[in-house]
């Protein structure tokens, strides 16, 4: 984990509010993991006053250029700014940040992502083709054009749903779950489950997992300030359970977490 | 030669006027990797009770025009567990390491100072009296002379480091609280913790954070924090530590202007971990370009109009006074 | 068919719960071709006081983080003044017009009162007990509950339209004044008034305000004025009219949330002149959205979790309380 | 006066921190008089809270288009923020505000210019030239490169004054004024002054003005909030005499006033 400056190499709208922003780090930035966030400054302004975090959607190493990918929708002012940084703008981030996910050996890895959710997943599906790893790729979104990135899902096998039933399957992602989870005849001694997407989604997910003892593995989200520990001000509530009493740190002890633990229904 | 930046709280001497404030890098690990603390006066730890808490639920903090507000209900390890945990960090630390406790009742207190003055990691405590999040016992003391009183008199006699209280803005009037801060013997006092503030979600129509009242702080609470600085200066002898809403190097200069000997760092680092350093580097500036060349003539030196005279505030007030009476 | 958004303090009937605050657009005539007063509920006129005020010497504003400082010194032309050169334009408003009066002692408080019933202008009072910028009166009216106390209850008597006591929120417990003005016959609170801040001018040394203090503004003190409003509305039984840092239209929405019955635009008006307007807009559509489509059902609505339950706030909860009880 | 929106039509740098912004409006606005301002909102954001008052250099009634004009520096902020507005930006300003300068008939005016307080001064030598009256133009900055707009100033006489001498007289502008005073043989009741610029200037030139009994306007600056009269935050001190006891607003008994009585040293 490194405060580094860095630059913007590009940044364009992808879909309607959804951009890709590309950003140049020094050698100083180490080796991001699939999962782990940086903490931007989206502007040299006061206001908005605090970093925004982002998980990565990857990296690149490419000769002298190190970059990292962010995908962000525009909600709020701090996106605001940043879907306005053009090529060439300084910002300045901290990271690599957080734990990622973490893929046990011989289990298949099944990818769940919901909308914008999609980006670690990316990340994470790119390191599993590297290392050769089959995996399975479930995606929903509303609707076709929410559908980032499935062009560069290669080596898995993927499954795609929309609301809309514009592509592939006609309602939730979770309902592609359910059908792989007993189609393929997985059990928790074979397969496990890796997760980003709209909280109520999640918690479905977590639900499903924990009902059934299937090792499950979110990307969580929620307001931070010090994106490093040191301010609490991120705390992810338990089930009860023997770790209930304290309140973990999403920025370092996140974002990626068992699912099954958090307590969904009292996260922001 | 670059012009000393030395000041002095009591016993304790700081490399410079520039400290991070309590609650906001930890107890410094958590920020080593972002901070220089060789190049700034020190840092006060996250606040120690006596007993373990795990803090408010969530959400705890929540963005609002150039501020924030924040609930975290001083989640910390208790004093034991800063003893066994944190004390050899404090040890390792190159700049001076200011202790916040607090506690819940006078009992609590007199405990905490007896066993982070035995530590020997301190150089000085902060003694929050003010914190807004942990229901009426922060509140009761911070609101209230005679409890301030109570505790600084408890405390007083346990320990020869210097005792910094904390004050709350959240009073009528704080030069009492701090007035009787001084009283009973304490050797500074710092100001202002957050302001209790609220946000809400119209179109959850619910309060945002999960206690619905917070702290704000921010560059929102500039304007506030120097008006109670400059209304406490003006009421004590003692040295007062200035904070809220530094943003800008230049912020920390309009401190010391007011009258603060040195001025705590607090939310705006999140988004600049530099901005300790910074400050030094805008004191040394506004030092260098006094004909003096001497920090302590930055201090108060705030030049007010009024009527034709000019008037000088708190204690640079006081020494030029002593000046031309000698 | 829209929403009614009338809304009732005592006597006064709003259109709706929209007014502009005093001292942003004088007596209506400076803003009348930027305001449309037939959308929104009613002015409040730039406070009066006995005798004409020329006002403090400049600068009187400053720009803050998301806020300004004034130090304006109630500029105003006095009662006779106010007669004579405002009466008749308060008479020609499409709105209520609501007159702020504030007196240095509770003699001048009874003139004030009596002259402004006697006009005939007015369809309401706002007591304006809460000024920083006055020098030590209006802070002493404000800060003590004693005095308001006394102020309203010479006041009560002289007059028949409904008074609204406006509060400063540079108090430790708001709800202690609220309240002493509810026990003698206030018919409503209104809050907050300016915070007391100061800017200073690191280069030269000065403080920007000529008049060193002011009174903070706008965006950076709302959710300081959302939290004084939760305070008070579970204090008192009386309407309140919250204000402080409305700049968005949906924040009108979140103080009648947090249980203000009406609402008073300020700074952010400077900037968006078509700010109350566009208030009425939101809170219509907030009404619209509600299964009653009754306005008094946003008002204090504000769910807040508590344990496994979840409570209403101030007025709204006494109402459900009483159905519960019927 | 009217609240209106306009659109960016041209925003360029013309010297280094100085810019000229050129707005469209729509018929509502009144035609300006010189010395009039706008007061503008510099972005949509909520910060900087405040509008922000520029003098018109100019404005523009040709065919459908009608155009403001305004000549500023980046100083702060605001400034900041509308320097980077481009064309096409909707903006909304309050104007014309304020009262402009008023030339006698049958006198000289001697337009004396500080720095970018040419802005208004331009506006007036043209409505001048319009009405075919001769006039002075005294123009006064730091350097060449910041004179803005000599090139316009046409059917008048200029004289030039600059700090370093990089072009006209090396030295203040002040010196022109006396100069011409003398050297031109006017008198109070032949010739009058009017003049913006800092107010270091402002205030030489009208202690020059009251004491000789000379007719001198000038065109104040100060912080301002409502622009129109109502929230009395822009009092202009006087000194001593018949109307001491009071603060005129800047903003509608100005910016443009009697030089002569303002008490310069209490202004901000
Ligand atoms: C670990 C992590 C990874 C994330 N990865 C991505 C990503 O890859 N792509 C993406 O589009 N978004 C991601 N987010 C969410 C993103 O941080 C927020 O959408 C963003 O901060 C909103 O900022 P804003 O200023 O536009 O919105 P505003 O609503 O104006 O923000 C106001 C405040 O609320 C906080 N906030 C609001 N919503 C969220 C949220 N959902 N999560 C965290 N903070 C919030 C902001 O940080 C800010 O402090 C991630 C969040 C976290 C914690
Ligand atoms: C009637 C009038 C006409 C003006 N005409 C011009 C012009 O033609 N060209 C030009 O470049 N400038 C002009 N100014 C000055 C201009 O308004 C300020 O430079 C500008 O507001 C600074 O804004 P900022 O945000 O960049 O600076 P900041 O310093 O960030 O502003 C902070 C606050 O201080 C106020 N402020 C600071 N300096 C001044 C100042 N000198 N005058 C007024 N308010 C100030 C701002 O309005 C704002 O509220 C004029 C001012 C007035 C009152
Ligand atoms: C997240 C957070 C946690 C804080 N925790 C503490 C604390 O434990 N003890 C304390 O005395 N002050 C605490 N504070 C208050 C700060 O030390 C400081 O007084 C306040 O934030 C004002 O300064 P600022 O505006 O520069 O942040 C905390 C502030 C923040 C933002
Ligand atoms: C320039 C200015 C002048 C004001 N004058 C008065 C006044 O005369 N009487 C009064 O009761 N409040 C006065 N106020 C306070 C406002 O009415 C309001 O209480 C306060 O500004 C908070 O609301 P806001 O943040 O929306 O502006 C003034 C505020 C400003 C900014
Ligand atoms: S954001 Fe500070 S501890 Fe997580
Ligand atoms: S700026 Fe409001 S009166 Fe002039």
């Amino acid at each position: 984990m490194n405060l580094v400056s860095c630059s913007v190499v590009s940044n364009h709208e992808v879909s309607a509010g959804n951009f890709l922003i590309t950003l140049q780090v020094p050698r100083s930035f180490a080796r991001p993991q699939p999962g782990q966030f940086v903490h931007l400054r989206v502007g040299e302004d006061i206001e908005p006053l605090l970093r925004r975090p982002y998980s990565l959607e990857g990296f690149t190493e490419r000769g002298a250029l190190r970059a990292v990918r962010v995908y962000f929708s525009v909600v709020g002012r701090g996106s605001g700014v940043l879907a306005r940084q053009e090529k060439g703008t300084k910002l300045d981030l901290i990271g690599p940040l957080g734990i990622g996910f973490t893929p046990r050996p011989r289990r298949v890895p099944i990818l769940v992502a919901g909308g914008r959710g999609v980006a670690p997943l990316l990340f994470l599906s790119r390191r599993l083709r590297e290392r050769k790893r089959p995996y399975v790729f479930l995606f929903g979104a509303r609707s076709r054009t929410d559908l980032y990135g499935v062009r560069e899902i290669r080596g898995g096998r993927l499954h795609l749903a929309t609301d809309d039933g514009s592509i592939g399957y006609e309602g939730s992602v979770l309902d592609l779950l359910e059908r792989e989870w007993t189609g393929a005849r997985h059990t928790p001694l074979t397969a496990e489950i890796f997760t980003c997407g709209p909280h109520g989604l999640l918690h479905a997910i977590s639900d499903f997992a924990r009902e059934r003892g299937i090792r499950c593995e979110a990307s969580l989200e929620g307001p931070m300030a010090c994106g490093v520990g040191a301010c609490r001000g991120c705390p992810v509530p338990l089930l009860p359970g023997p770790d209930s009493g304290r309140y973990p740190a999403m920025c370092v002890e996140g974002p990626v977490m068992d699912a099954t633990i958090v307590d969904w229904a009292r996260l922001p | 030669m670059k012009p000393s930046l030395e000041v002095r709280i009591a016993g304790l001497t700081l490399r410079n006027p520039v400290l991070v404030a309590s609650g906001i890098i930890g107890y410094g690990r958590e920020y080593e990797r972002l901070v220089d603390l060789e190049r700034i006066g020190g840092i006060v730890t996250k606040t120690v009770t006596l007993h373990a808490r795990a803090g408010n639920p969530p959400p705890r903090i929540c963005e609002t025009p150039s501020g924030m507000l924040n609930s975290i209900g001083i989640e910390n390890p208790g004093l034991q567990g800063f003893l066994e945990q944190k004390v050899p960090i404090l040890r390792e630390l190159p700049c001076a390491a200011i202790v916040s406790v607090e506690g819940e009742d006078v009992g609590e207190f007199c405990e905490l100072v007896r066993g982070v003055d035995g530590s020997g990691a301190a150089h000085a405590i902060e003694v929050n009296i003010s914190c807004p999040n942990v229901g009426p016992h922060g509140l009761r003391y911070s609101t209230d002379a005679g409890m301030a009183r109570e505790v600084m008199n408890a405390i007083r006699p346990l320990t020869r480091l210097p005792l910094i209280a904390k004050l709350t803005p959240n009073v009528t009037r704080i030069a009492e609280i701090a007035q009787a801060c001084e009283d009973c013997g304490a050797d500074a006092v710092s100001l202002v913790n957050t302001f209790i503030g609220m946000a809400v979600d119209a179109r959850a129509r619910r309060p945002i954070l999960g206690t619905v009242l917070g702290g704000l702080s921010g560059p929102a609470i500039k304007p506030l924090a120097l008006a109670k600085l400059w209304e406490t200066v003006q009421a004590v002898d003692i040295p007062v530590v200035g904070m809220g809403g530094i943003a800008r190097p230049i912020d920390a200069v309009e401190f010391l202007l007011t009258g603060a000997t040195a001025v705590e760092v607090g939310t705006a680092m999140f988004a600049n971990p530099a901005l300790p350093e910074d400050c030094v580097g805008a004191i040394e500036q506004a030092v260098a370009a006094l004909p003096s060349a001497h920090v302590e003539d930055l201090i108060g030196a705030l030049e007010v109009p009024e009527g034709r005279g000019v008037i000088r505030a708190g204690k640079a007030a006081r020494r030029e006074a002593g000046r031309h009476a000698s």
